[in-house]
């Protein structure tokens, strides 16, 4: 399958969940349009015998400036594929599920996420500070808004 | 060290006693000089530079530097890399547990002054001075072999104009 | 008699420690000289690249990304130039994209020689390091003689290379490719087929390829579990497609095989300059771009890279009409090799963490950023 | 010239002085014991020195090139150095043990060469049980590593002290047994016995075919492992236990344990060469030449060790020398016993 072809093949497996954004000069981009399903999506994808999901690139969140968003890309060992989605997340109660159960390495991206962004993972396991200092008490650094006394901006040129 | 305090300030009265004290000071002083032994502290970068000051081409031992891995037994901390706000408490803690006397050079832009890091990044220290005293800075992100051993020679120069009295 | 009481003791290995390559630390739990459980704990070289980029132009985030796996800064420069070029739609020129091929690889045969060196180190054996860094001082020189700098390169930029390679570049890398096989030979004939060496590495830390790709391994270490799997072939960028190479792999994962891959690649990395320095065309060295009023069309993208330690990726986020991306998230590969050091640990001595550790080649950088 | 004769003279000039004769005996002693200590420390010294100039030129590097001629001040200035340094009492420690260890480690490692041969007569004390007194003498070294492992509070102190315990009980028994071959050759203990057995070369115990050989090879891994050098050097293993068993230790009585590391080297290189090499015999040349010379053959091999091998893992070393270097020692000297007994090759 090309790249095309993938794009349609999982528009048609998961039409409800599923919807193509368009970047159109990489691996399709799908906006995911049921959080609260993560973890039986990402399931189906690296159990489909024609996808194999089986690699997790990376999860990030992202905070766009009106909400936060987080991003998977994920790829297939086997079949080499490679695809990414996204889901909208709100400020107030952003809360994700872990999909430890069907990427391990998942692990630290979502520690990460909810140390830098604040986006709280259910059924993460072991949601402890590991990138910044261990009592660091100025919130969560990532954010747009953040800001420090001691954090200095790049003067525009 | 009390009574190595007070000796050289009862030679001072004596007279020809300051030939004694200077004559000890080169002898202390260049083998200070001579044999810095400094610790395998490298974080980013400027340790890959550092490895490559020790190898072959450069050449560290040269000069009479090995590196030591206890803190205890070495003389002279090459801060090699980015010091971070987590990493800053542990490089204080490092440089508590050297002996007497004790030298600092902090190698690279991010331990001079925060470097590349100095803007937008809410987890760098901005220049290592606010943790430990630093003796030599060597500017270059990362400085070459060269520079280091010219921080290496002028730290030299340094040690070089100790005096017995200034011991503490 | 009475039972013999035991109890366990806690070894916390770092942050600066002599051989966990960086600043990581480890928190063991052992039982003797047995580990019963590893916990990697992170963040001390945790620089905020990805906030600092936030707030650079796309030019700008290069000399930046440098510092992000400073082993392959050429590696860091390609995959967010990739990336802008992807999001962007710039088609880079022929004679740029030869001269990256040459740069990457090269930069991968000193990233493996470095590894090469700190892994013999770590394993006490103290020559090998100094013969490894002599032949990484001669590719430092041909970096040097192109762009000026020996560790952070800031030469590949968006849309094509800084500036052209000078001259004496071409004999010189020819002179340096037509020794370095008999050089890698003779690392091998001190490590390979020594029976101390082969002890230390033979079953050691098996990585089975199920727990690799779970864990998101990627690179040498996944190869040598037996996938064979290479960014460079199976989802090739640049014009990789254009050259033979061989890839690689292991049989049983374990630290010998992580060791017997790298030095394969070596030898795979020079015969790819090889051909790149035979087919290598003439013609611009830089598509039009001007990195002050670039900026880039609004769109998100996540573009990888096969680096020395597998795989490297950037994910891009940019808004319509401005000139800073909205977020860049570095994936470095040693993220998740870290991630599944301590399942390979488990009844392992401890001068086994160190031999994993290095056979993984891990550097902090890459996890923290 | 002979440096007996000196010594020969010296003597005769205090019973001239008219002291009673147990006086004379001791100033004596103390006079040769300053000699062998002042001669060792200058040994020591000068093989930190030449370890770092041939670690370099193994590596394609010079060294130490700043102080003197390729540097040979270097090591003195190392120890001036480390006399003024700061010396550390870490808060946490066992203050006595970790005071009397380097102590004991220095002084273990002298005693040892009361009654090794330099020379043709140059030995302090003929000892009719001299290996065996060596022997016992160089465990005392262990002593001090598991105290100072112990005394330094640290984990990683602990762990080096511990596995320097563990790896010289275990080759402890290969070396002995190796030299027990010897010795059931010459049949006595003392020193100069076993030096006189072998006055021609094609007798020296190294070439007695087929025990001689295998038993200086046990010898030899033995004695790197008793020395705690690579590829045995896991006590103080950089990698893994940052410094090992000193860790913790600074200033003079680091330069204690560092010096006592290279008598060490310098003790078990000489009883190697006065058990296998002839010792001080040898042609032409004075003895003490032919004994230095040969002592730094063996250093030399140690040396040429250290800088190719990678290092054994802990549990591979007892290995090692339990399933290996042990039954081979033994096997070796019950050949030993039977060419003795049916007369082969007995010169």
């Amino acid at each position: 399958m090309n790249r095309e072809e993938l794009a349609k093949y999982l528009l048609d497996k998961f039409p409800d969940t599923l919807e193509l954004l368009e970047t159109g000069k990489a691996e399709p981009f799908f906006l995911m349009k049921k959080p609260d399903e993560i973890v039986e999506f990402c399931r189906a994808i690296r159990d489909d015998v024609e996808l194999r999901m089986d690699f997790l690139c990376q999860m990030c969140g992202v905070d766009t400036g009106e909400n936060f968003e987080v991003v998977y890309s994920v790829a297939s060992v086997k079949k080499r594929y490679r695809f990414d989605f996204k889901f909208p997340l709100p400020y107030e109660g952003a809360e994700i599920e872990s999909v430890q159960t069907v990427w391990p390495g998942a692990n630290w991206f979502e520690r990460e996420t909810w140390e830098l962004y604040g986006i709280n993972v259910k059924n993460h396991g072991n949601l402890t500070r590991f990138l910044l200092p261990d009592d660091w008490d100025q919130g969560f650094p990532m954010r747009k808004d953040w800001d420090a006394p001691d954090f200095k901006r790049m003067p525009e040129v | 060290m009390g009574i190595i305090k007070k000796v050289p300030v009862f030679l001072d009265k004596v007279p020809g006693g300051g030939i004694i004290t200077t004559s000890l000071d080169t002898i202390f002083n260049y083998s200070q000089a001579s044999s810095l032994w400094y610790l395998l502290f490298g974080t980013a970068c400027c340790a890959i530079e550092l490895m490559a000051t020790g190898a072959s081409r450069y050449d560290f031992d040269r000069l009479g530097m090995i590196f030591r891995a206890s803190p205890r037994q070495s003389d002279l901390i090459i801060a090699a890399g980015t010091i971070t706000k987590k990493m800053g408490p542990r490089l204080r803690l490092l440089y508590d547990q050297m002996a007497e006397p004790r030298y600092v050079i902090a190698m690279g832009g991010c331990t001079c002054g925060g470097g590349p890091f100095y803007y937008d990044s809410y987890a760098v220290e901005k220049g290592i001075d606010h943790i430990v005293p630093v003796d030599v800075y060597i500017p270059g992100c990362p400085p070459r072999p060269e520079s280091l051993l010219e921080g290496c020679l002028n730290l030299q120069k340094k040690v070089k104009t100790q005096k017995i009295k200034d011991w503490s | 008699m009475a039972e013999l009481k035991t109890e366990e003791f806690v070894v916390n290995m770092g942050p600066h420690h002599p051989s966990t390559h960086g600043v990581c630390r480890f928190v063991l739990t052992m039982d003797g000289e047995v580990i019963v459980k590893v916990e990697p704990v992170i963040g001390y070289l945790h620089r905020a690249l990805e906030k600092i980029c936030e707030n650079r132009t796309y030019a700008q985030c290069i000399p930046v990304l440098d510092r992000f796996e400073y082993c392959t800064s050429m590696s860091c420069n390609q995959v967010f130039a990739l990336a802008t070029e992807k999001l962007a739609g710039i088609e880079v020129p022929e004679r740029a994209e030869y001269i990256r091929v040459i740069m990457l690889e090269l930069n991968r045969i000193a990233s493996h020689l470095i590894w090469l060196g700190t892994t013999s180190l770590d394993l006490g054996a103290l020559t090998p390091f100094l013969y490894a860094f002599r032949e990484r001082e001669d590719i430092m020189d041909l970096f040097e003689m192109t762009c000026g700098q020996r560790l952070t390169y800031n030469y590949i930029r968006v849309g094509g290379v800084a500036k052209d390679i000078p001259k004496e570049f071409i004999p010189k890398a020819k002179q340096f490719l037509s020794t370095f096989d008999s050089k890698v030979d003779d690392y091998e004939k001190v490590l390979t087929e020594n029976p101390i060496f082969m002890t230390r590495n033979q079953n050691i830390g098996v990585m089975s390829p199920e727990l690799a790709i779970a864990y998101g391994v990627s690179g040498p270490n996944l190869r040598a579990s037996g996938v064979k799997f290479d960014l460079r072939r199976d989802d090739p960028y640049s014009i990789y497609d254009r050259f033979k190479f061989n890839i690689p792999t292991g049989q049983n994962g374990d630290c010998y095989d992580r060791y017997r891959v790298r030095m394969q690649e070596m030898r795979e990395s020079a015969k790819i300059v090889r051909q790149a320095i035979e087919q290598l065309p003439e013609g611009e060295i830089s598509a039009k771009f001007n990195p002050i009023v670039f900026k880039a069309p609004a769109g998100e993208l996540y573009s990888r890279i096969e680096n020395s330690r597998g795989e490297m990726g950037v994910y891009l986020q940019s808004r319509d009409k401005e000139k800073k991306p909205l977020r860049v998230k570095l994936r470095g590969s040693s993220y998740n090799h870290l991630q599944a050091m301590p399942h390979l640990l488990k009844g392992h001595k401890i001068a086994d963490v160190v031999a994993v550790m290095a056979s993984l080649d891990i550097i902090m950088p890459d996890v923290d950023r | 010239m002979e440096i007996t004769g000196i010594f020969e003279y010296l003597y005769e000039l205090l019973i001239g002085t008219g002291l009673p004769q147990v006086w004379v005996d001791i100033i004596a002693y103390a006079f040769a014991a300053v000699v062998v200590f002042g001669f060792l420390c200058i040994v020591a010294l000068f093989l930190v020195w030449l370890e770092r100039k041939a670690s370099a030129h193994f590596q394609q590097r010079l060294g130490p090139m700043r102080t003197g001629w390729h540097g040979w001040r270097q090591t003195v200035h190392d120890a001036i150095k480390l006399l003024r340094k700061e010396d550390i009492t870490p808060y946490a420690v066992d203050r006595n043990v970790f005071y009397w260890a380097p102590i004991i480690c220095f002084v273990a490692a002298f005693m040892a060469y009361l009654v090794i041969p330099f020379g043709d007569g140059l030995i302090v004390s003929d000892l009719n049980i001299g290996i065996l007194f060596i022997l016992g003498i160089t465990t005392f070294t262990i002593i001090s590593l598991l105290m100072a492992g112990w005394g330094s509070n640290n984990k990683y102190a602990l762990l080096g002290g511990m596995r320097s315990a563990a790896q010289v009980v275990s080759y402890e028994v290969p070396m002995v047994v190796s030299i027990l071959a010897v010795i059931v050759f010459v049949g006595s203990l003392s020193m100069v016995d076993i030096v006189q057995s072998q006055a021609k070369i094609y007798q020296w115990y190294v070439f007695r075919m087929p025990f001689g050989p295998i038993a200086f090879i046990t010898y030899i891994i033995a004695a790197t492992a008793e020395t705690n050098r690579t590829p045995f050097d896991i006590p103080e293993a950089e990698q893994e236990l940052v410094a090992g068993f000193n860790v913790e230790y600074s200033g003079m009585k680091f330069a204690m344990f560092f010096l006592a590391e290279f008598v060490n080297m310098f003790t078990v290189s000489a009883i190697g060469a006065t058990l296998f090499l002839g010792g001080w015999q040898g042609p032409w040349l004075p003895s003490w030449m032919w004994f230095m010379g040969k002592t730094l053959f063996l250093v030399c091999i140690l040396m040429w060790f250290r800088w190719t091998y990678p290092r054994l893992r802990v549990d591979h070393l007892m290995e090692f020398s339990w399933k290996f270097l042990i039954p081979v020692a033994f096997v070796n000297l019950i050949l030993a016993g039977f060419m003795k007994y049916s007369g082969w090759f007995n010169w």
